[in-house]
């Protein structure tokens, strides 16, 4: 029964994408609906546009049991630090995607009250563009964020608020420091 | 080296520092003013009187037999970012304070930056669930303040669209009631539903969501032909539908138990706070804008204003369910005697020409340009309008300097003033009302926080 | 133009007002006493209550013998049973406004007070919880005023490297 | 001796018992990622909020009083397990026997909710009218004509 013998009747695989396999297949959301963007999740997460047939059946309520935060809204300064305390909380490993323009790049909201873009506190792995991104755009992040999580390393965390697959292109970066500007606008 | 996405605080009390809003919040019974400990208990209007007799506060709590916990911002049950303080003993919810500005996107100071005609985009994410209730509010009050007169046809699509988007906001009330209520099914029914309702809109105003469809002077764009039908099946199918979740709900005996007599509020104590909307019906008072103020044609059209007794949940749920079919009513009244001619005034100041005669003549050019480059004049003055939306009273106070951007938008939304009965309805009811109580008074953290 | 209740104190300005049955421009001292006498004269609901920084319009339209303050604040008073809207807008100084506190006859105006102190930084005696109640607790200023800027962030369209 | 193949049962279970325990000790020694938890993850989770005020640890005696109601029952059911195995060959003997156990715990259960310990909520004021009450009986519809709306 040499190697060249095997008729590819039985699967083998690594073990690594067998794990991957398995992440993607069952990513649960935690509710982390701000905004009108959190009304959209619902309508994706509704019978319509069923979230369900990609594993997203459940949206866990407490960050122990999610694996995926959907920033659902715009983030104020006020809510700054609740965010990343949510996501502190949520278990290894843990994905974030950045749902419409005002979760994105503060979006028409270019003000005080703002957080101009989810990235300065939390890496952001997907970002769905969209005011509200329809349940189809949503849907498409997902798929992408599936595809990371299909391809991307396994256990290496990411750096600056850069998904990890992405090669070292020069890719803009925002020059805006990465800590949580509270108080008044420099 | 250290990975800068993991934050390492050294003691715990610097994150506690961080997230806490000191003075906003619940304080220790011992640190807080007799007055203020009175409105949090929500006790202050139990009397006729409306003052504070101490002796019907019990002030003498220790603060090591309460505990003050946080139904906080990321919670599934607060309908959005609303953080709920909570002082309990043990299952029983002793006092409560609302702390919010959680979702507070500035909208105000935004509304002084952009002009009229940009104006609606800013207004309709307000109340992310009603964006046709918020752009009417604006655009009736910019109408006054110019003085124009929106043509029959605008003002009736105006109507058919403000019904049927309460028809879509109470169906997610209705969704999101069951779920915090555990009915998980009514959640994909309502939604289910609210699909047809989208779709048209997504039909008419290009968008699900945030439509920026009634502008200043009439609507955006005429309604798509073949919109008849669409709106005959939606309201069919939502009014059968209604009856379905009506049989769904109304007898299960968990759902009585948390809804019948559960939070009653008297009609003297909701006028007192200003709450207004199904909240205030739900209590006996027959107060209905489209009724007692009417606006828009709503004098030529026969509806029911639906009034509740006991001013409990249950009242409030079936005000809500009933407001459904009264509105696909109206609804219906709209599709026969929708009158035909233009859907915007023709007054050239504040509608931009069809897009054909700006090749012909110069004058719509010049027009053109002018309003989408610094949108239209309005004279100084300020004015208070007000429509009647899903919570309640929803009023626009605009104060023009005569530039084109307005001087100070001030949107009175109703969940800010509905927000604070919260206190006075989960006064010594269980941790389990108090989710039923929130849902119930219906807020949408977008209009509250503005 | 509605009259004024019977319990009004005298001497109150009153004009027209676009959308209302009356506007009524009492002076700080008189405030209190004017929305006591309507809320007796069947006026039952406080609906509105907010503050207007007029900076750079001091010489806007206001009756005679009314002396424009920097600061304004307008109360929306509703009568449910003779459907009525009446306009009270009081000129609350200029440089820390000041008001009476409504809270002990209409309770609803609690987080309406506080929010226009907040956002403006109108102080209303009186009010058993005067803190802020949008923005953060540390945050220092008043974002509505007119000298306060919108705090934009300068958004990088052409100069940003690399691919666009 | 004959009997001793009956407990291989017995036996059998305890094996996959300890197996099944330390085999999931095991897995998550493993498999769990090796850094020491931050501060923010350890810190309780309060919907993102960390609470300055420490909460105390004094419960209200009502929680204690439903966990004595729990062993009462509880121990109801363990007798009820050695009955069940050899309720065939009691026949009606065994059979009356359980009945007057379960009554007397039964009589503790009538005990109980005429002391009200069952009755948590606030004393719900029933408002006349409330049980037949549908989506229609309490509310009322006020038609167009205007004095009747005012």
């Amino acid at each position: 029964m040499a190697l060249e013998d095997l008729q590819h009747n039985f699967l083998t695989g690594q073990v690594e994408d067998l794990v991957r396999w398995a992440r993607r297949a069952s990513v649960w959301p935690a509710t982390f609906g701000l905004a009108c963007c959190a009304i959209e999740m619902m309508a994706a997460g509704a019978a319509d546009y069923d979230l369900a047939r990609y594993g997203m059946e459940v949206f866990r309520n407490s960050p122990r049991q999610a694996d995926l935060m959907i920033v659902a809204g715009r983030v104020s300064q006020k809510m700054a630090p609740v965010l990343r305390q949510v996501y502190d909380q949520m278990m290894e490993p843990k994905w974030v995607i950045s749902m419409g323009v005002c979760a994105s790049t503060g979006g028409m909201f270019n003000n005080y009250a703002i957080v101009q873009g989810v990235d300065q506190i939390v890496p952001v792995d997907v970002y769905a563009p969209g005011c509200p991104p329809s349940p189809e755009t949503l849907m498409h992040a997902i798929l992408t964020l599936h595809e990371q999580i299909r391809t991307g390393e396994i256990l290496q965390r990411r750096r600056e608020g850069r998904p990890t697959h992405v090669e070292e292109q020069n890719v803009w970066t925002p020059d805006v420091p990465v800590t949580v500007r509270l108080g008044t606008p420099k | 080296m250290s990975d800068p996405t993991i934050r390492v605080a050294e003691r715990l009390d610097v994150l506690a520092a961080e997230t806490s809003e000191g003075e906003q919040g619940l304080q220790q019974r011992s640190r807080t003013s007799k007055n203020e400990l009175g409105r949090e208990v929500g006790a202050v209007l139990r009397q006729s009187g409306l003052t504070l007799d101490p002796n019907d506060v019990d002030f003498e709590r220790r603060d090591d037999e309460i505990m003050i916990i946080n139904m906080g911002p990321a919670h599934p049950a607060t309908h959005g970012v609303l953080r709920l303080m909570l002082e309990l003993d043990g299952e029983f919810v002793l006092r409560s304070k609302t702390v919010i500005g959680y979702l507070h996107t500035g909208m105000e100071k935004t509304g002084e930056v952009l002009n009229y005609v940009q104006g609606g985009t800013n207004v309709t994410r307000m109340d992310y669930l009603s964006p046709i209730g918020n752009e009417l509010g604006y655009s009736m009050a910019v109408e006054k303040l110019l003085s124009i007169e929106v043509p029959p046809r605008a003002v009736w699509i105006r109507m058919l669209m403000a019904e049927l988007n309460r028809m879509s906001s109470h169906l997610v009330w209705m969704a999101t009631n069951g779920l915090d209520l555990g009915a998980s099914s009514m959640m994909i029914y309502g939604f289910r539903e609210r699909e047809l309702i989208l779709a048209f809109f997504e039909k008419t105003a290009g968008l699900r969501l945030n439509l920026n469809y009634v502008r200043p002077g009439g609507v955006a764009a005429d309604l798509p032909d073949g919109w008849e039908d669409d709106v005959l099946v939606i309201c069919d199918t939502v009014e059968e539908r209604s009856y379905e979740y009506d049989e769904l709900l109304t007898g299960q005996p968990i759902f009585r138990g948390r809804m019948v007599g559960v939070a009653p509020i008297a009609a003297e104590e909701a006028l007192a706070l200003g709450v207004t909307g199904p909240l205030l019906r739900s209590t006996g008072v027959p107060w209905d804008l489209r009724r007692a103020m009417p606006y828009l044609a709503y004098d030529q059209v026969e509806f029911d204003v639906i009034v509740g007794t006991y001013g409990d949940n249950f009242d409030r749920y079936a005000i809500r369910l009933n407001e459904i079919r009264e509105s696909a009513r109206i609804v219906r009244q709209c599709l026969e005697r929708m009158p035909s001619g233009d859907y915007r005034s023709q007054d050239p100041k504040v509608t931009p020409p069809p897009r054909a005669r700006i090749d012909e003549s110069m004058e719509a050019l010049i027009h053109h340009f002018k309003l989408f480059t610094e949108g239209f004049h309005v004279p100084a003055g300020e004015v208070y309008s007000a429509i009647e939306s899903q919570r309640g009273e929803l009023g626009c106070y605009l104060v023009s300097d005569g530039g084109s951007k307005p001087y100070r938008l001030h949107v009175r939304a109703p969940s800010f003033v509905n927000l604070q009965a919260v206190p006075l309805l989960m006064r010594g009811g269980l941790l389990s009302d108090a989710i039923t109580v929130v849902s119930t008074v219906d807020p949408v953290l977008g209009e509250v926080d503005r | 133009m509605i009259p004024l209740p019977p319990a009004a104190p005298p001497g109150v300005a009153t004009a027209e007002s676009l959308a209302a049955d009356l506007g009524c421009f009492p002076t700080r001292e008189q405030y209190f006493e004017l929305v006591r006498a309507f809320k007796d004269d069947a006026f039952e609901m406080c609906v509105d209550l907010c503050a207007v920084d007029y900076l750079e319009h001091l010489d806007r339209a206001l009756p005679e013998g009314v002396a424009p303050s920097r600061f304004e604040v307008v109360v929306n008073l509703l009568s449910l049973s003779k459907r009525q809207r009446v306009r009270v807008r009081v000129q609350a100084g200029d440089a820390d406004p000041e008001v009476a506190s409504l809270f002990s006859l209409y309770p609803g105006t609690e987080a309406m007070e506080r929010e226009a102190f907040d956002l403006l930084g109108v102080l209303f005696s009186g009010h058993p919880d005067m803190t802020r109640i949008l923005m953060p607790e540390d945050w220092e200023g008043h974002p509505l005023r007119k000298d306060y800027a919108v705090g934009r962030v300068p958004v990088q369209f052409k100069e940003a490297p690399g691919p666009r | 001796m004959m009997s001793v193949d009956q407990y291989l049962s017995i036996l059998g279970l305890l094996i996959l018992g300890a197996l099944f325990a330390s085999g999931s000790f095991i897995a998550s020694a493993m498999l769990a990622p090796h850094k020491k938890p931050t501060d923010a993850k350890v810190a309780p989770y309060e919907c993102g909020i960390v609470p300055e005020i420490e909460s105390p640890q004094r419960f209200p005696v009502r929680f204690y009083l439903v966990a004595m109601i729990f062993v009462i029952f509880d121990i109801e059911v363990v007798f009820m397990y050695p009955f069940a195995v050899v309720f065939r060959q009691l026949g009606a003997f065994g059979l009356v026997e359980v009945l007057v156990f379960s009554a007397a715990v039964f009589g503790a259960l009538l005990f109980l909710v005429s002391e009200g310990a069952l009755t948590w909520g606030p004393a719900k004021h029933l408002v006349p009218g409330m049980p037949g009450r549908t989506s229609d009986s309490t509310i009322v519809r006020i038609g167009a004509d205007p004095d009747e709306a005012a």
